[in-house]
């Protein structure tokens, strides 16, 4: 469906994009993530046609529309500085693209309110300016005027980023209705991993304009490529090569010590796991925990690793800071990256680093 | 006529074709003349249309328009506007049906036609000035101490009035090997007449600053004298230099290329001849070159003039150097 | 990105290309052709270039000096009416000052009057016989009564006479100005002060600039003041300029002063080009709040804010009020400067108003001058947003072009379109354009773009460009957006352009009187030769009979643009409850016909 | 430390805030938590002086500051649209204040690039005009523009909602030092609440207007005081009184049967809990399961009540939809409200519900 060939983004002698190649397939739900500044909003806006690539090609439908002004390629968008229309009310905001459109007035209205709806805005917020909203409820307005217009693709730039955990659920759902509902091809920026994993057929992973690794969620979190991705994805703990040396002695797995080696949090465990058939024990102290409602944090050390873990609120006692633990680990859940170029250690050939 | 509206519409045609309207140049339409002449024109069976313009702006338009010229007729000009015009070969030859009444010296006898005399006066508060205290000629207004600072000096030469008092002071320096034709001596005298005068102020009257006391002499022409004298409240006699005065002779033409050349003709006919001159004449004080006219002018004026000595000045040496003298006066003289 | 880059992707759009096309044409048509044969005409008289013009003006003590008073009064000007303007716009627009709203009146009288009658109006105040000075003489025994004139008084009265563009635009600007970064630099610890000199000034630069040229070139220009008040020393160019126009002999030395000027004021342009450079003057935020009134919380520096204030609206309102009075005086009284309550009749307004040309000039006027207004903003607006939007070689040569108006005096600007036109051009279809209605029209369009390109472009710098990127995505053409999302936002300044324009082109007569057509006179020529006449009595008072007329006219123009929207903005800060969406299913009252509601919202409110 | 006091404040004739009470202690880390558009900006600016309330009062230190114009309050806010200097570049937006305090150009431009440092701003970023920094990155200019000036009080409205969870996390810990190391009293606007929990010493959840509870972040977890809260706060399930009923029968608990009773998510399990003295079986069967990284979420089905639950991701195999099971539930963790006034039952006086 769309095709970023090769393309290059610059901005005077900055360089935003190097080089970036991606395919979204049609009706998919594709998701950017990446940290703060890597470029995300940069790919949605060339993706729009705001930015005239220095090099390479955009295609939608296999269609070159590197050149196509942006009122021709019919996608919708959520701006992430919302970009709304100050001298309109939010009605007429949300019901600009129908009017552009040469909708009937009375559908018009009827599709606005519907969508105002879904969106939680009120009848009595419609009349107003959009200077005297809220900031949600202003993201809200931005939603609600991208989606009113059910384009055949849809870009959203961070477009929860200002609302609470109910709304952002209920919205996310919303958005899914109706990517799935009008097969819509959603392309999504996000900074909330969250989100992209909840969300996402398939997520890019970026990093300096660069991608780093596409895939599907679980790929992702369970298969992070490269040091990058497994780093800025879930939540892990970097391993001591003497760690990865207890454990390999433990177990008789073959890891490597020269790679760097990290555990995701939810993989080590203070209790033996129920099934845990490979799981090795280390002892451990207690360093800190914190309590996080649904779960306490913990971090332990062992073999000079500050490993950190999460032990689920059910109401048992759990060991405090100081104490001695045990702390249980899989070998074969160890993730493992070449040092110098970040690159993930198939896990059977671990043993083959230098 | 079309209302301004349908400025779209009339853009198509040339104004020269529109109706039988004859379009009127003229410098002259001020103080209600313009009014006076189109009702008059009217009551003739002459649809005018005056297009009222300072004498530099109306040569400067025809001059523009020779290509395609929009006017049918001009008058008011004086032979220097006029010789200039028909030097670039805007005006066409014509004998009005009165040229036998006027002298014929006072225009080209060719293509410009005298209407109008007027003379270019030096005057004075004569409620102050005695007439033998009073100067005798400009020329004394910068020697005598007691008129330095005393007399109006113009502060641009872009007025007629203001050429032609130029005109009569620099004639009488007439150096073929000076520069621009006048003598060194010449140009001492426009030096002198700059540095000693008052400046005249925009848009106040000279009649004005002589009533409040600011100055006591200054140019002015005949036809608005008796005029001034009124509204300000004040009394002022002329005078007359022993070369004499010069005299600007307002001309009437028919405009080179106009396409109601008949209807044009027609009208420099009427509007030259002794009547309308005469009534013209008594309307707005002004001196009929027409001799039959001036029997209706106000006697006043016909006997002022009949008793006036015109400078003898040579009209075509003056108009071949006038642009360089202003040029000249403004660039050096004028502080 | 690259200039390169830059112009291959402006010339990608259609509508870049449309206009541009057509921009194109009429700057070749209509201000390089005419221009360059006038110029021609001027400087190489017989084919042959000479350097006479050059050599006679420099060697000229007077002209070189009142060219020098030129520069001067318009650098002193540039710094004074700045001063001043943004003092009054402050006044009006920022600090919470009692009755601002007869303050904004007040200082609101230059919009409509101006020329040699302001001058005279401050005349009769300061000048040896006014009534400011024959006070100021009882109290100070030793007082020069001619204390009011020289460099000094022509900076007085052309720093007052010209804070119209301030009012209007800076005011403008300064509406645009997100409240929140206001709110932010005060919780930062910044002083009124403070946040006046690196917050709001800073935002207004491209509108100050663009003002500032603007009085540099009124300075440049300045006739009627130095005139009237200027004195024996200072005399600016101006006059002679117009003198050496009138003579086809000197037309040369007229036409190389213009063009001195001019450079003059295109090198200011691009220094105010070059220092607002790569600046952002719109809003970051994602919705930006609207403006409020600023309490000044020294109450030393409240009071002496009031005082200053007050003592303005004096100086503003008091020339006025004499002007309308005079206006009733005879011509006498009016030169003497004598003016007794019971002279004061109808006459002068009579004797206008009855002439046999009784209306129909005015008419002709206000048509001409409103079409010439409405179509140079109207075509403006498309190319001033162009022109800030793309920055390239191409977009600054379309740009320095469009001055060229800005170069040469009307007259022969005016020459230049009959030298142009008098004959079938290809340039225009084949037409004659000489003895048209249309020529005139063109040429008050062509006079006003640059005033017109300055103001538009600077006041687009205020709008981020995001929201015509939203639009564009919603699939709206570009018309469409412009209509709908950028000309809300431009609109008040647009408004104000217009009606300057209009107001300034009511009594034009530099060009109409080369150009209009004989039946179609426009007010200007009437009121020439009403006015003219050797300065006589009637003449005078005349033109106070016609400056009261234009007030008169100029005034409604303004409340119809300015008074009006006033008043919707104010009702719009209340509650916007009564919109009252309760009628669901009936859609909203502003679903119909939200276009109208557009017009006349005020952009400023929120930015 | 800081105290509102009745605090009403109207726009034009809606009301945003009705009644406030507020009461802030010195140096403490103060959250306010709602829905989007309850008035947590409107509160936040009441505090700054940038809105006068209609009625009541603002404290700060004992004195009433209500009439205090904004910059004599000392206070120093990030804004939730930023608000950043258009025509400055990004250090001087950040050196603002300190220009303003006349410090030495050297101190001002050693505190801004340190400041920067933290924020993860580079130099060069330091140079750019705003308007070219990505969102994340003006939202990082924001906060440094506040944090730079070491206010007594910081005003923080969502300042970190742009931001990828690994930047999230440094400036939150950033915000965390700078609070406790400089006795910042700190009012924190987020719609995170995670975040809520996680750093404040106290929070304040919101609801149009008026505030559901006050307490410590584990106060509010375990103990909501209000069905509002106990549902935007944490993730909970809605049991049937069917499920109550029969809770009650294989427990003996007291719980009524006619309250509206909730589940915390992680207060359910599969399997028996480790410890879990009182814990209740009951047959369910798996409605879905969702892939979430850490965990899987299920949804159950037990006696009309869908129960939603996590199950970490440890590597062991897990039900899958449609599948039976048995859900584990501890009657005390069961919470109960009032059906009208939506109060909390007080656990003991369950059965007083008439
Ligand atoms: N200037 C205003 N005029 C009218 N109503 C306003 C204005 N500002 C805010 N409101 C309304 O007041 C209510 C509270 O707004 P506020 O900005 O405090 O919400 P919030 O809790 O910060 O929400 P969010 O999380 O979405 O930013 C909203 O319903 C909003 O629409
Ligand atoms: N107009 C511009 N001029 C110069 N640099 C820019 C411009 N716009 C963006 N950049 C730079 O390009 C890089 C990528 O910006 P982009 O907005 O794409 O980031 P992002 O991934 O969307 O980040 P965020 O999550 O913070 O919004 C940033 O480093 C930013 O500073
Ligand atoms: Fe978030
Ligand atoms: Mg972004
Ligand atoms: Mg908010």
């Amino acid at each position: 469906m769309i095709r970023l060939e090769n393309i290059e983004v610059t901005f005077g002698d900055f360089t935003a994009i190097p080089h970036l190649d991606l395919h979204v397939r049609p009706g998919e739900f594709f998701t950017l993530l990446g940290p703060s500044g890597c470029g995300k909003t940069t790919a949605l806006r060339t993706l729009a046609g705001f930015i005239q690539p220095a090099g390479g090609t955009v295609r939608v439908d296999g269609k070159d529309v590197t050149r196509l002004p942006s009122d021709k390629r019919q996608v919708g968008m959520v701006f992430q500085n919302y970009a709304l229309f100050p001298s309109m009310s939010v009605w007429e905001n949300i019901a600009f693209g129908l009017r552009v459109r040469k909708e009937k007035p009375a559908d018009s209205d009827r599709l606005v309110r519907d969508i105002a709806r879904r969106v939680e805005l009120s009848d009595e917020q419609l009349a107003k300016n959009v200077a005297e909203l809220s900031g949600g409820q202003q993201q809200r307005v931005a939603v609600a005027r991208a989606l009113v217009l059910r384009p055949k693709i849809l870009l959203l730039d961070e477009p929860l980023s200002n609302l609470d955990a109910k709304l952002r659920h209920q919205l996310r759902q919303q958005l899914k209705d109706l990517q799935s509902e009008f097969g819509i091809t959603t392309v999504y920026v996000t900074h909330d991993q969250d989100e992209a994993l909840a969300m996402s057929d398939r997520v890019a992973v970026f990093n300096k304009g660069v991608v780093e690794q596409v895939g599907t969620p679980q790929e992702i979190y369970d298969h992070a490529a490269t040091e990058f991705v497994c780093n800025f994805i879930g939540d892990s703990s970097a391993l001591t090569p003497d760690f990865v040396a207890e454990v390999n002695r433990l177990s008789g797995a073959g890891l490597s010590t020269d790679a760097r080696s990290y555990l995701r949090v939810e993989k080590a465990s203070l209790d033996r796991p129920a099934d845990g058939g490979a799981a090795v024990g280390l002892p451990a102290t207690v360093v800190s925990r914190t309590y996080h409602g649904l779960h306490s944090r913990y971090v332990v050390r062992s073999h000079g690793a500050d490993i950190r873990l999460l032990v689920r609120e059910d109401g048992a006692a759990h060991p405090e800071a100081g104490t001695a633990t045990t702390v249980y680990v899989q070998p074969g859940h160890i993730l493992q990256y070449h040092p110098g170029s970040g690159a993930a250690l198939a896990q059977d050939r671990a043993v083959a680093l230098p | 006529s079309t209302p301004p509206a349908s400025t779209g519409e009339a853009s198509g045609a040339p104004a020269g074709a529109s109706g039988d309207t004859l379009v009127i140049y003229t410098n002259s339409n001020g103080e209600g003349r313009g009014d006076w002449l189109a009702a008059k024109a009217a009551e003739a069976g002459f649809k005018i249309e005056i297009v009222g313009a300072g004498g530099a702006d109306a040569t400067n338009k025809l001059i523009a328009e020779k290509n395609n010229p929009i006017a049918d007729v001009a008058f008011g000009l004086n032979n220097m506007y006029f010789s200039q015009v028909k030097n670039e070969g805007a005006l066409e030859a014509y004998q009005p049906a009165w040229a036998g009444d006027v002298d014929k010296g006072l225009g080209d006898g060719e293509t410009y036609w005298p209407l109008v005399k007027q003379a270019i006066l030096l005057g004075y508060n004569s409620d102050k000035i005695s007439k033998d205290a009073a100067p005798k000629d400009w020329t004394d207004l910068w020697t005598k101490d007691e008129f330095k600072s005393r007399y109006e000096r113009v502060t641009g030469l872009g007025t007629a009035t203001a050429q032609l008092v130029f005109a009569g002071i620099l004639s009488r320096y007439r150096d073929d090997s000076g520069d621009l034709g006048i003598s060194d001596d010449g140009w001492k005298q426009v030096e002198q007449y700059f540095k000693n005068g008052s400046p005249a102020v925009a848009k106040t009257d000279l009649f004005a600053r002589i009533a409040a006391g600011d100055v006591d002499m200054g140019q002015m022409p005949s036809s608005i004298i008796a005029d001034r004298e009124k509204s300000f409240k004040v009394n002022v006699d002329t005078v007359i230099p022993s070369v004499g005065v010069p005299l600007a002779v307002e001309q009437i033409a028919l405009v080179k290329g106009t396409k109601k050349k008949e209807q044009a003709q027609k009208f420099i006919d009427w509007f030259g001849s002794a009547d309308v001159q005469g009534e013209f004449a008594q309307k707005f004080n002004s001196m009929p070159v027409n001799k039959a006219a001036q029997a209706k002018a106000n006697p006043e004026v016909v006997n002022f003039f009949a008793g006036l000595k015109q400078q003898d000045i040579d009209w075509d040496f003056v108009q071949k150097n006038m642009g360089a003298w202003v040029e000249k006066i403004e660039l050096e003289y004028m502080t | 990105m690259s200039g390169n880059n830059a112009v291959r992707s402006m010339v990608r759009s259609p509508f870049v290309v449309v206009v541009g096309v057509i921009l194109t044409w009429f700057i070749a048509a209509f201000l390089v052709w005419p221009n360059v044969n006038i110029l021609i005409a001027t400087f190489f008289p017989d084919g042959s270039f000479s350097g006479r013009a050059a050599e006679k003006l420099f060697s000229s003590q007077r002209a070189m000096k009142a060219l020098g008073n030129s520069f001067l009064l318009a650098v002193a000007l540039s710094v004074t009416v700045n001063l001043v303007g943004v003092f009054i716009v402050l006044v009006t627009h920022y600090f919470r000052i009692r009755g601002s709203r007869i303050l904004f009146l007040g200082y609101a009288s230059t919009f409509i009057y101006g020329g040699i009658v302001l001058a005279a109006g401050y005349k009769f105040i300061y000048g040896d016989k006014g009534i400011v000075t024959s006070l100021l003489v009882r109290v100070v025994p030793g007082m020069d009564p001619g204390w009011f004139s020289g460099f000094f008084a022509v900076l007085a009265v052309m720093t007052f006479a010209t804070t119209t563009n301030h009012m209007l635009f800076v005011a403008n600007a300064l509406n645009g100005i997100d409240y929140q970064t206001i709110e932010a630099a005060r919780n930062l610890g910044a002083s009124t002060w403070t946040i006046l000199r690196r917050i709001v000034l800073p935002m207004l630069k491209p509108t100050l600039f663009a003002v500032t040229i603007l009085s540099f070139l009124t300075g440049l220009g300045a006739l009627s003041a130095p005139q009237v008040l200027g004195g024996r020393d200072f005399q600016t160019i101006t006059p002679m300029i117009l003198t050496f126009t009138n003579s086809p002999t000197s037309r040369d030395l007229a036409a190389l002063l213009a063009v001195i000027l001019g450079l003059a004021t295109m090198v200011m342009l691009a220094v105010m080009s070059r220092l607002e450079k790569g600046g952002t003057y719109f809003s970051v935020s994602k919705v930006s709040s609207e403006l409020q009134k600023q309490d000044i919380a020294n109450p030393v520096a409240n009071v002496a804010v009031h005082a200053v204030a007050y003592l303005l609206f004096a100086v503003y309102t008091l020339p006025v009020v004499l002007i309308v009075l005079y206006s009733f005086a005879d011509g006498a009284a009016i030169q003497t400067g004598q003016l007794s309550f019971s002279n004061l009749t109808l006459d002068n307004y009579i004797r206008v108003l009855t002439q046999q040309s009784g209306l129909r000039p005015f008419i002709v006027s206000v048509v001409y001058s409103a079409l010439a207004a409405v179509i140079a903003v109207g075509g403006l607006l498309f190319v001033a947003r162009l022109l800030q939007k793309y920055k390239n070689w191409v977009a600054s040569t379309f740009e320095y072009l469009l001055h060229i108006p800005w170069i040469l005096p009307s007259a022969l600007l005016a020459l230049g379109l009959i030298v142009s036109y008098d004959h079938s051009n290809p340039l225009v279809g084949g037409a004659v354009l000489t003895g048209t209605t249309v020529i005139l029209l063109i040429a008050f369009v062509t006079v006003k773009i640059p005033f017109t390109l300055r103001m538009l472009k600077a006041s687009f710098a205020a709008v981020n460009s995001s929201l015509e990127e939203a639009a564009a995505i919603m699939g709206a053409k570009t018309l469409y957006v412009f209509r709908r999302i950028l000309l809300p936002l431009v609109l008040p300044a647009a408004a104000a352009i217009t009606a300057l324009n209009f107001n300034s082109l009511l009594d034009d007569y530099d060009t109409a009187i080369f150009l209009a057509h004989p039946l179609v006179q426009p007010l200007g020529l009437v009121i020439k030769a009403n006015t003219d006449g050797a300065e006589g009595t009637e003449g005078i008072a005349n033109t106070f009979v016609y400056t009261v007329l234009l007030m008169v006219i100029t005034g409604v123009t303004m409340y119809l643009v300015y008074g009006r929207s006033g008043r919707r903005k104010g009702r719009k800060r209340l509650p916007a409850a009564p919109a009252g969406p309760q009628v669901s299913g009936a859609g909203l009252p502003g679903a119909q016909a939200p276009g109208e509601d557009d017009a006349t919202r005020p952009a400023a409110a929120v930015r």
